[in-house]
């Protein structure tokens, strides 16, 4: 079953084209992984099918409704929160449950939800410290753990491994692996680590707003289409059937 | 909740129906007393001037518990939507509203309180229909509302002290619009009030969740669902018809509506839910105590409530400020 | 034209004056037939019981007097905020809510009714009723209700368990009536004066109310042969321009539409203020351009006087306030002491206020040669 | 900058010259007009009345200058440090400290016009002592010193209330401090503010690279070398003075600290240096235009500024944020 | 010559222990990289050694002076900035000039310089854009030239490459190390990659907040090493006689 499909999509402001044409499916419990350099769209991409932007042209359906009518089965986790720095974590994190939760009180089935998902992913009780008394890793953790306590049908990550350490990365890719096999969970995220996008069933990786590419991770993550996307002769390391790809830094 | 704020909170609750028997017991006329409360609360004979007096207490009393929680709860969910800690009920022009109807009101010869109490309260609705109108409109961010609704209210309150000064300085027939009092308030004008108050705040209570989110910053409330400019709108609406309302019945009684719920988030935190019910607790706390006051400082006279409310609950505010620091 | 209209209004006044002394002759004649009898048939008794005649018969004298005046009750009237107050009975305990009221009750002589008054009329009033108050307060009769100027007291006038409560139409005195009405307490709103009709009309309604309507109309025609004694006094002199300074730096006049104004008419005075309703502030240049010829000052108790006026002017627009006639021709007179009274609070005594106006600015009139600039019950006495 | 902003810019600055011009020729005294003007500047010969006038009318242009750059650049100072967009000059309690001195020196009887403009220059600084107290005894966040100010300001208003209602009938003398007016600066009083101001407007742009960093936020500010509350303290100072200054001068004029402040951001954008310069030019040209209407509104009387200010700037400030929403 | 000295620095809050005894000694034109798990204290160290928050015990030497006295000499990249949103890119850039630019006037030279770092970072011109509305990555970039055009001699870097793509990624590091060659300007940076660590001359690796490993990359970034602070059973990929570290994600 269809769970995501974007049609057609373009967004442009003030006659800037920022993203063109962008078309793909997704079969619920797929993994999507959206790749480009910086300032390609990725983020814009990811806010339409959230909903919170609309598109100037072509359209977005999720379960066959447009977004602004799934966001129940949503979660999404912007690149840059803008987050009251006062608040303290556990309020944040039942914020975050709005919609899923109880109406107009607090559960104590909502609280045990919400400490869960904490500490699945934090080890140390940081739920009465204000959110930005925590490093910036913290603070992610917390936020990926809020977005998977929601217990959406479709996630959209922006840049879910950024300022985490490898540990906690190759943790989170793990959940969201697992999400997609074991509940069915669609996901979409944004990344800059492309070997991590092998987690992914498909791979989109953007030029200019526009679909370069889109397929397999095994058909998408080549070396001449990377090198003609991020304009780099990257290096490319086989390892364990996978490539991995890194820019020449000495 | 740290265990020390558990017993500050049991501590405002039990507070309130103290405050609130107080209010019953203390007034310029020392003969009824908190004796004479008892004895008619024990269904004793009084003579009929000290029921009157009791009677007038009563309904001064209840219109400060409604003000003061329709005041703090208005000042709170306007400091939660227009993220600023400085928004307060009057912010949005709907004081400076009610102040300009009145006073035209008054140049063209209207004089009954029962006419003025309907003016205050469509014209406060009025300036509403305004900023509605350009947030809607114009589909503006917190600081446009928030210029917006200081400029109306800047110029309401320019047009109102030109009419002020034409009608000359029979001052005393302003000062009520000026300072505000629950001195005045009726049976009458309680009624409509406390109803238009309790509506708002159901709404408040039924949105707060909604109103919550917005701590985690726009696009993250909505993608949960939360539709960001209708509560918004929702929040300035229900806040000012409230504060319409209390403007109307009292005049605009000052800082509670400040005041109230920075103490309430001092004390409790960030959850919006739980500031609301404790700035309930502050908020009429801080006007029933005020209230008492107000009957005692300049007696024979009465003290102005902003005047107290501001004497009084400055001090309050500066320390819970410089005690919770951290959470500012 | 202020003049004639003036006129009219006292003419339909003293006419309705005339139709309610009719009305209280008529039940004043049957009460008094009624009574007629039962003298009659006391008279009877005195001769059987030839005692203690002279008592008897001074009681009864006290009874038909309360008995006319009760026979006035129940009254209703519509006061100034238009709403129609009903007095059962003859009111005796009345509460005034402000200085201005209070002095016309005083001077109605509803004194022995008041049981309490504002706290600003033990302040603001001309000497002989501020003493008057304080006795009675000493005495326990009256009680302070607390300053208007922010708000009257309810509680307190609850308690003083009132019949009657009289204040002047402000607005927040139509909340105290509002609040009152809830406790069965008439409250009557006196017209506010801007005028001097205004003011006939505050008393008259002040004496129907309280049961004292004779005092009331006596007052009123005293003043109004008062001001026509004024009128003829005026009737062939050249009207001078003057202003009236309340307040200086900032500076406050008294413009048109207000009871002041009146004062100056009727005193044979142009104010040069008139054009601009209330008491505006005034910049220096605007004292220039108007240029009155006398400039009167209330000294505040003693706080300005022409000394402060003349070092605001020169500090702002220099020699040039020489140029203002008033100063140039040493026409700048301080109002001190309980003069201030009379010109500032609207009531009965502004009929002293209008001859002091007029002993300043025509003393001609009342052959007196000099006029000193320092105007007070000391330097410069009324009664002549 | 965009084209269309260098031509309103040149606009405005062409205006500045245009308004004391007119502010010279208009005034209740009708004999001196632009014609005057025109021939006093040609250097023909006047009567010394003529003169006199003109020396006034300058005094009060120069006023209105003094007060439209002290109170717009104060504003535009705290509401970077205190990043807050409802800052204003009189936000922290420098009025109200201001008017609760020279009410409670009037209720001693201290009515000299100098005496008071001394007495409120002085307890004005006095409640700034109390604030910047708090900001660096308790090492306070920006939200912490406007919640102590406010709270100051509060109280503050509420003692001088109280005390204006035991001066009875005087309140005509205090309306002045209420209201505000440049028509009663001497020369005298005009001299010792302007300096204050002009000093204090030197610590201004003398600091506004410092003030400036602040928006890239505390920690970073810091790593360039800016002592963050060192610079909070002194904007503070030197707000406060200036705004001290000219409310002993003029009485508290309002919305000119809020309005033109913020009309010299939308205008201009977010550099702080920048955006002062354009905020004397948005303060002078609000503050002389509405001192201008304020002798022709309710002619012959003077209408209070505040009020002019409000009705001919809240228009302005309206049509602004909606054109250039997307700076807010 | 020794540029910074970190002496037995520690630092708690409310009895919280978060870095311990910190020692270590840098020399002009060394790049020190500081590696270790969320939360371990790096963004604490870096802050304490820019001189924003003072420890609780040890100090701080920069070019033998407390770090207050060396701003001028410094930048400093913070892992989340708290820019003023609508401020636009230019008005940023110069300001973060602050005390290397002309005093009170804006410069021509000074416009000149931050134009030019700009442009060696970012392509398209997005000066008068505001800051908000770029992506997240072109954020960090124009940040990271706001740093470089300070022209210091110390320049503390809280994740540099955070958001950053490959090639960007690639571009900041081989500036760093060009700097640090050319003119001897003594970089410190933290990092989840560790990899890239290895164009430090030297890496620190923390650990519950006290140094677990400090030396050459060499000889730091070991398996077991690593193994131990990040608590993972890590993947080592030998490649051009340096080590790629990988979390197994499959
Ligand atoms: N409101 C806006 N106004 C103008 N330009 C915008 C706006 N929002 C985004 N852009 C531009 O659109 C482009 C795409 O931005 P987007 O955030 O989607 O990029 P991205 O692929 O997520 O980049 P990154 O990897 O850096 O996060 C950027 O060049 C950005 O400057
Ligand atoms: N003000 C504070 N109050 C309480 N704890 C704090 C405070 N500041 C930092 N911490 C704690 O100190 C620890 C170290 O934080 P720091 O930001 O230095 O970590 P980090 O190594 O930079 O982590 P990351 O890799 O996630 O950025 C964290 O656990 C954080 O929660
Ligand atoms: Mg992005
Ligand atoms: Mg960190």
């Amino acid at each position: 079953m269809q769970s995501i499909i974007v049609k057609d999509v373009s967004f442009s402001i003030k006659d800037k084209e920022i993203i063109k044409d962008i078309s793909f499916e997704l079969e619920e419990g797929e993994i999507l992984a959206i790749l480009g350099p910086n300032g390609v769209g990725k983020t814009t991409l990811l806010k339409i099918i959230a909903g919170l932007i609309k598109p100037t042209k072509g359209e977005v359906l999720i379960y066959k409704n447009p977004p602004e009518k799934s966001r129940k089965y949503l979660s999404y986790l912007p690149a840059n929160a803008n987050i009251d720095q006062y608040a303290n974590v556990e309020d944040i994190l039942l914020a975050m449950l709005y919609g899923k939760d109880r109406k107009f009180i607090v559960g104590n089935d909502d609280i045990k939800k919400i400490k869960n998902w904490y500490f699945k992913l934090l080890e140390k009780n940081y739920l009465k410290t204000s959110f930005n008394n925590l490093s910036s890793g913290e603070q992610r953790l917390v936020l990926l753990s809020g977005c998977f306590a929601r217990e959406p049908k479709i996630i959209l990550l922006d840049e879910p491994t950024a300022f985490l350490d490898i540990t906690n990365q190759a943790k989170i890719l793990r959940f969201i692996k697992e999400m997609a096999l074991k509940m069915n969970i669609t996901v979409i995220f944004t990344m800059h680590e492309i070997y991590y996008a092998n987690i992914a069933n498909k791979v989109l990786l953007m030029k200019n707003g526009k679909i370069k590419s889109y397929g397999k991770p095994s058909d998408v993550l080549k070396k001449d289409i990377i090198d003609d996307v991020y304009k780099i002769d990257v290096l490319e390391i086989p390892y364990d059937n996978k490539k991995i790809f890194f820019p020449s830094v000495f | 909740m740290k265990s020390i704020n558990k017993i500050l909170t049991v501590f405002l609750i039990l507070l309130l129906p103290i405050s609130f028997l107080l209010s019953l017991s203390i007034g310029p006329y020392s003969k009824v007393s908190i004796y004479q409360v008892i004895f008619f609360i024990l269904g004793k004979n009084l003579p009929s001037t000290y029921i009157d007096i009791l009677k007038y207490r009563l309904i001064r009393s209840l219109a400060a518990l409604i003000l003061g929680i329709g005041l703090s709860s208005s000042g709170l969910t306007l400091q939660y939507t227009l993220k600023n800690p400085l928004a307060d009920p009057y912010l949005l022009g709907i004081s400076s509203g009610a102040i300009f109807g009145v006073t035209i009101a008054m140049f063209f010869g209207y004089y009954s309180f029962y006419q003025l109490y309907i003016i205050a309260l469509l014209s406060a609705l009025l300036s509403l229909g305004f900023i509605l109108l350009i947030s809607t409109i114009f589909k503006s961010s917190s600081t446009t509302i928030i210029i917006a609704g200081i400029s109306l209210s800047y110029l309401l309150n320019g047009i109102t002290t030109i009419y002020m000064i034409r009608l000359g300085p029979k001052i005393p027939s302003i000062l009520f619009w000026l300072f505000g009092s629950v001195a005045f308030t009726t049976l009458n004008t309680l009624e409509k009030s406390s109803i238009l108050v309790i509506i708002s705040l159901f709404f408040m209570f039924y949105y707060w969740k909604a109103i919550n989110t917005l701590m985690l910053g726009e696009d993250v409330a909505k993608s949960l669902g939360v539709k960001v400019s209708y509560i918004r709108i929702v929040s300035v609406l229900f806040s000012s018809i409230s504060t319409a309302a209390l403007v109307a019945m009292a005049g605009p009684v000052g800082f509670i509506g400040l005041a109230a719920p920075w103490m309430a988030r001092l004390i409790i935190g960030s959850n919006f839910g739980k500031a609301l019910l404790m700035s309930l607790l502050t908020g009429s706390l801080l006007a029933i105590f005020s209230d008492i006051l107000a009957r005692l400082v300049i007696y024979p006279s009465e003290a102005p409530l902003t005047a107290i409310t501001s004497i009084f609950g400055a001090p309050v505010l500066i320390y819970l400020t410089l005690k919770y620091k951290g959470r500012l | 034209s202020l003049y004639n209209e003036m006129q009219k209004e006292i003419n339909n006044l003293n006419s309705t004056i005339l139709n309610l002394n009719n009305k209280t002759q008529i039940t004043y004649n049957e009460k008094l037939s009624e009574l007629a009898n039962k003298i009659g048939s006391l008279e009877n008794s005195i001769n059987n019981f030839n005692s203690s005649v002279n008592t008897q018969i001074l009681s009864l004298q006290q009874q038909i007097n309360s008995l006319e005046t009760q026979s006035q009750f129940p009254v209703t009237l519509i006061d100034a905020t238009n709403t129609s107050v009903t007095i059962t009975s003859y009111p005796e305990r009345i509460v005034s809510l402000d200085p201005a009221t209070t002095e016309i009750l005083l001077s109605i002589n509803a004194t022995n009714q008041l049981v309490g008054v504002d706290n600003d009329s033990f302040y603001y009033l001309p000497p002989q009723y501020e003493n008057e108050l304080w006795k009675l307060y000493n005495e326990g009769k009256i009680i302070n209700i607390g300053s208007t100027y922010s708000e009257p007291n309810i509680e307190l006038i609850l308690s003083a368990k009132p019949d009657l409560v009289i204040g002047t139409y402000q607005w927040s005195f139509s909340a105290v009536a509002q609040e009152l009405k809830n406790y069965g307490i008439p409250t009557v709103l006196l017209p506010s004066y801007n005028s001097l009709s205004d003011l006939y009309n505050a008393i008259i309604m002040a004496g129907r109310s309280t049961g004292n309507i004779k005092n009331a109309v006596n007052l009123v025609e005293s003043m109004s042969a008062n001001i026509s004694y004024f009128r003829y006094l005026i009737n062939n002199i050249s009207p001078q321009n003057v202003s009236y300074l309340l307040w200086i730096n900032p500076t406050y006049v008294a413009g048109g539409n207000t009871f002041q104004n009146d004062m100056f008419i009727l005193s044979g005075n142009n104010n040069v203020f008139s054009n601009i309703s209330g008491w505006p502030i005034i910049s220096p240049e605007e004292l220039l351009q108007a240029n009155p010829s006398i400039i009167i000052i209330d000294s505040n108790g003693g706080l300005i006087n022409e000394t402060t006026l003349i070092s605001w002017l020169q500090s702002s627009i220099g020699n040039a306030y020489q140029n203002i006639s008033a100063i140039k021709y040493n026409r700048v007179y301080t109002i001190n002491g309980y003069y201030s009274d009379y010109l500032d609070e609207p009531g009965p005594m502004v009929i002293y206020g209008i001859k002091l106006l007029m002993m300043i600015t025509h003393p001609s009139l009342f052959n007196l040669t000099t006029v000193p600039n320092n105007i007070s019950p000391n330097t410069f006495p009324l009664n002549k």
